[in-house]
């Protein structure tokens, strides 16, 4: 039924797709970013902070900020928008948002498991995990003493487990090392969001694929290049590579041989796509990759807006409140440090 | 008078005590010169340590600006990394280095290759690249801190020695050589007392004796008449020495 | 000296909040032995005096650690014990944290140097 | 029922249905020749339904499909405002006017009708007594009126659809940036003039049609 999507998505989805971009707009722009880097402490940077959608939730912070005190302020306005649209969503836009904290939910379950094996208080745990990744069984995540407990005990339950039985076998469990299972986990993630949001067809399907590939690329890069060096081997490192996105499967092939930069680069270059991301780095130059992705991923992000009856404006909002936070992030770090001369190489200029 | 040894006044005395300021004196010039040695590293080192402690700063700052940039790529991993500590893969081995007879441990960083794969693989999905990148950021810091620490550790070992070193010099200077000095000023001040007792007690027994052998001559003249060269002669051989020799003594 | 029964080398123990205890952390410096007694306490807010100078003492006393890496701010809550710790190994290093800049005049290791030096530590 | 009885009274009752079961047998020998569709047979029926079937059934669909097209439209517009003015109040009040476009369009759809409705008058259309046949006159005004009311109720339908969906990006596009209101606005008003081609033909279409018997000689 693409194109059709215009009749029937505002029934059910119409006023949160309203309200989400409403808060889009929420979102700080260059002037905004240009206010915040003339900042010269903290206390400016909140100051600077308070005529925007942070405004309230830093306004009774006593002074001695911390940098960690404004992103976790920050993380708690996404967290409250995206509390509050998801109680409001209906099916299938709420599955589809609980997929997109799926992915944060990996990264609790991971912490909490690790933590639990190295006899962490929980409660010191909790804290640390990403609020967006919460369910509600998460707390009983540390009655387990071994991987292979905790996964017949709490894991079951929750919706990451098919990704464990399907992707991780009993003695992975116990063996695997921890950074391995994360991205195991998480492409078995992606795998499956790519292919519900097939199953949701229309524009959804097509802009998320669009997105989703993007994701899946984007890892399987930064897998081959953050494994180059390690003892991670060819096939382990095909292995988390996703199903699909362009690069798949040839492009894999290419990656999971790849030694060093310029051969990851030769692979992904024939991708049209990424050639153009590609130009913009000049040889042998890895460093600047990161930031170029990011950028790469904003404006992707930011062009999901340009259409209307899709889900993925709500995907692509989290994505962007995140890049946002980043972004205050680095500048408050900037300016905590005293670094100023480095704070544009940070800030990912949403729009 | 009593800053000086108690001890008899005798010439055994005198010789061993001008034994001992000699050492004294040897000594206190060797003290010297350990501790000019000594001030003189000691010198070298503070300006070390305020050099290391300000570069120090900058290092921190870097590693710390390093794992900002690492945060922003890799979201956050702290945890991740506290929970996968197994094995230190840096360590410091304590040597000794040895200045002028103070032993001053000093610290250097040994890679003991304990595997950290874990480390090598966090931020494998993202950000791994700025992950390694701090770690290497954090990695010199170590080793200027290393550094600062064998400054640091020598800063106090020497500034003890120094310490001491300047004490027993001062003693020697200000305590032990001018008591031994005193002590030999009195010996010999006792000596020459004895002497000038002795002299005055010879002259009397001299004197003495004239008189009696001028009386003995007056009664010999009285009975025999007069023989005054004989007299003398016989006065000469009964004290001999008392005229040419008087310089020995003094 | 300690140095025979430890082939291997002895370690640096740090006390700092988290993103300094994690720079060293990544750095290599962690050890954990088998009782789950690490070398590293990350001091945030919650964290009491009491347990930082608990950890200051075991660390100090520990035969296996040869240099303590302190975070300067903390170091300030048991400046006492600092001050009047006197042994040259381990040794006590502070360092700044990132949101504390390093200040050398709270520096008990660079008041002494000044003391020596009588003064102005810039000129040094 | 005066009327019913009066037509029992004129019409020779046994006439048609004669006519139509003899018919009904043509059809089947049709289907059995292969013919899928029998033309006279489906021409008879037509010609057998009352014009005032058609008229009303038209005038019905006019308001009918008008409404449903602005109910639809204003859902789909009202539940994206809703949603954006929870964020930028301010496009309320100037977005209410893409409802009103809407709304419009039923309004249309009941002007249609009450003007198809007009077009019934009395006296009444009665078949011809020898053919069974309804008066032509009297058939085509009720195909004149179906056929208006369907122009105007499918063309309203849409145009409430498009003037919906395109006020809901107008209400979005607002409250992003308020100076794309007025440039919606336009693309919004052409939409909703698509209904209006729709009322005018239906209007000319139905301006012919009287659905109007003669009175039987006294």
């Amino acid at each position: 039924m693409y194109g059709f999507e215009a009749l029937w998505f505002n029934i059910k989805d119409g006023y949160l797709d309203g309200v989400v971009r409403g808060h889009r707009s929420g979102l700080l722009t260059t002037a905004d970013y240009n206010n915040l880097c003339q900042c010269e402490t903290l206390d400016d940077i909140k100051l600077n902070l308070t005529g925007t959608d942070y405004g309230p939730y830093l306004a009774n912070e006593p002074s001695p900020l911390h940098t960690t005190t404004i992103v976790d302020r920050c993380t708690e306005k996404l967290v409250d928008d995206w509390n509050k649209m998801r109680a409001n969503a209906d099916e299938p836009l709420g599955e589809f948002m609980d997929y997109c904290t799926y992915g944060h939910m990996i990264d609790n379950v991971v912490l909490i498991v690790t933590g639990t094996l190295h006899e962490r208080d929980v409660h010191e745990l909790l804290e640390k995990c990403n609020p967006l990744g919460m369910f509600d069984s998460i707390a009983t995540l540390a009655v387990a003493s071994s991987m292979r407990e905790l996964y017949r005990l709490v894991l079951v339950d929750t919706p990451l487990a098919p990704y464990f039985s399907e992707s991780l076998s009993a003695e992975d469990l116990d063996e695997m090392n921890i950074e391995i299972m994360r991205n195991t986990l998480y492409k078995a993630y992606l795998d499956d969001f790519a292919a519900f949001c097939r199953r949701l067809g229309g524009a959804t399907a097509e802009v998320m694929g669009g997105l989703l590939s993007f994701e899946a690329d984007r890892r399987a890069l930064n897998i081959t290049l953050n494994s180059i060096g390690t003892e991670l081997t060819r096939d382990d490192r095909r292995k988390l590579y996703s199903n699909f996105g362009l690069l798949y499967p040839h492009g894999h092939h290419e990656l999971a041989a790849a030694e060093d930069f310029d051969q990851i680069r030769s692979a992904m270059e024939k991708c049209p796509p990424y050639q153009a991301i590609f130009t913009k780095l000049g040889f042998g130059e890895s460093q600047m990759l990161d930031k170029v992705l990011f950028e790469e991923e904003v404006r992707r992000l930011c062009d999901t807006f340009e259409q209307q009856f899709h889900y993925s404006v709500f995907f692509a909002y989290m994505r962007l409140r995140e890049q946002e936070i980043r972004n205050i992030m680095w500048i408050a770090e900037c300016v905590a440090q005293d670094q100023k001369i480095r704070i544009n190489d940070g800030i990912v200029y949403l729009f | 008078m009593s800053n000086r040894y108690v001890c008899v006044p005798t010439v055994t005395v005198l010789a061993m005590m001008k034994a001992r300021l000699t050492g004294a004196v040897k000594g206190h010039a060797l003290l010297k010169k350990k501790a000019d040695a000594l001030t003189l590293r000691f010198r070298q080192i503070l300006k070390k340590i305020v050099q290391t402690k300000q570069e120090m700063g900058k290092t921190m700052r870097a590693g710390a600006f390093a794992l900002t940039e690492a945060k922003y790529a890799a979201g956050e991993f702290a945890t991740t990394v506290l929970d996968s500590v197994e094995s230190a893969s840096v360590r410091v081995n304590a040597q000794q280095d040895n200045v002028a007879g103070v032993k001053i441990p000093r610290f250097e960083r040994v890679m003991t290759g304990a595997s950290d794969t874990k480390m090598h693989l966090t931020g494998l999905g993202k950000g791994g690249q700025q992950v390694q990148y701090c770690r290497k950021a954090y990695m010199t810091a170590v080793e200027l801190l290393v550094e600062l620490a064998s400054l640091q550790t020598a800063f106090l070992t020497l500034d003890e020695a120094i310490k001491t070193t300047n004490r027993r010099v001062n003693a020697l200077d200000n305590v032990v050589i001018p008591k031994l000095e005193n002590t030999i000023a009195y010996i010999k001040g006792e000596l020459d007392e004895l002497e000038r007792e002795e002299f005055f007690r010879l002259k009397k027994v001299q004197a003495n004796k004239r008189k009696v052998a001028d009386e003995l001559v007056k009664r010999r003249l009285r009975e025999n008449g007069p023989t005054p060269n004989g007299a003398k002669g016989a006065l000469h051989d009964m004290m001999p020495g008392v005229d040419q020799d008087a310089d020995i003594v003094f | 000296m300690a140095q025979a029964g430890l082939p291997d080398g002895r370690l640096l123990a740090v006390i700092g909040d988290e993103d300094t205890v994690t720079g060293f952390l990544l750095a290599g410096v962690g050890n954990v032995d088998l009782r789950r007694k690490g070398n590293f306490l990350v001091v945030n807010e919650k964290t009491t005096v009491k347990k930082v100078e608990d950890a200051f003492k075991d660390y100090t006393q520990r035969e296996d650690i040869a240099i303590l890496l302190i975070n300067q701010h903390v170091a300030n809550l048991i400046r006492h014990l600092i001050n009047n710790y006197a042994r040259p190994v381990p040794a006590i290093l502070e360092i700044p944290s990132k949101e504390h800049p390093y200040d050398p005049n709270q520096d008990s290791i660079l008041l002494r140097v000044k003391n020596v030096l009588g003064g102005d530590l810039g000129a040094a | 029922m005066v009327r019913r009885e009066r037509n029992r009274l004129r019409v020779p009752a046994r006439a048609p249905a004669v006519m139509a079961s003899q018919q009904l047998l043509h059809f089947g020998d049709a289907l059995s020749r292969g013919q899928l569709i029998n033309w006279d047979y489906l021409g008879f029926l037509f010609k057998q339904i009352s014009p005032y079937f058609f008229a009303c059934l038209g005038t019905s669909l006019a308001v009918g499909l008008s409404i449903a097209g602005a109910a639809w439209g204003i859902f789909i517009t009202g539940s994206s405002l809703l949603g954006a003015a929870i964020r930028v109040p301010r496009i309320t009040s100037k977005n209410l006017i893409s409802i009103i476009f809407c709304e419009a369009v039923a309004i249309y759809g009941v002007i249609v009708a009450i003007i198809l409705s007009t077009r019934l008058e009395s006296p009444f259309v009665v078949r011809d007594s020898q053919t069974g046949l309804y008066p032509i006159q009297a058939m085509t005004a009720g195909y004149a009126i179906y056929g208006s009311g369907i122009t105007t109720g499918w063309s309203n339908l849409v145009c409430g659809l498009c003037v919906g969906i395109v006020g809901s990006s107008a209400a979005l596009s607002d409250a992003q940036n308020a100076t794309l209101f007025v440039k919606i606005l336009v693309v919004e008003i052409f939409g909703s003039a698509l209904g209006l081609f729709g009322v005018i033909i239906g209007i000319i279409i139905a301006g012919q049609a009287k659905l109007q018997g003669t009175l039987p000689p006294p």
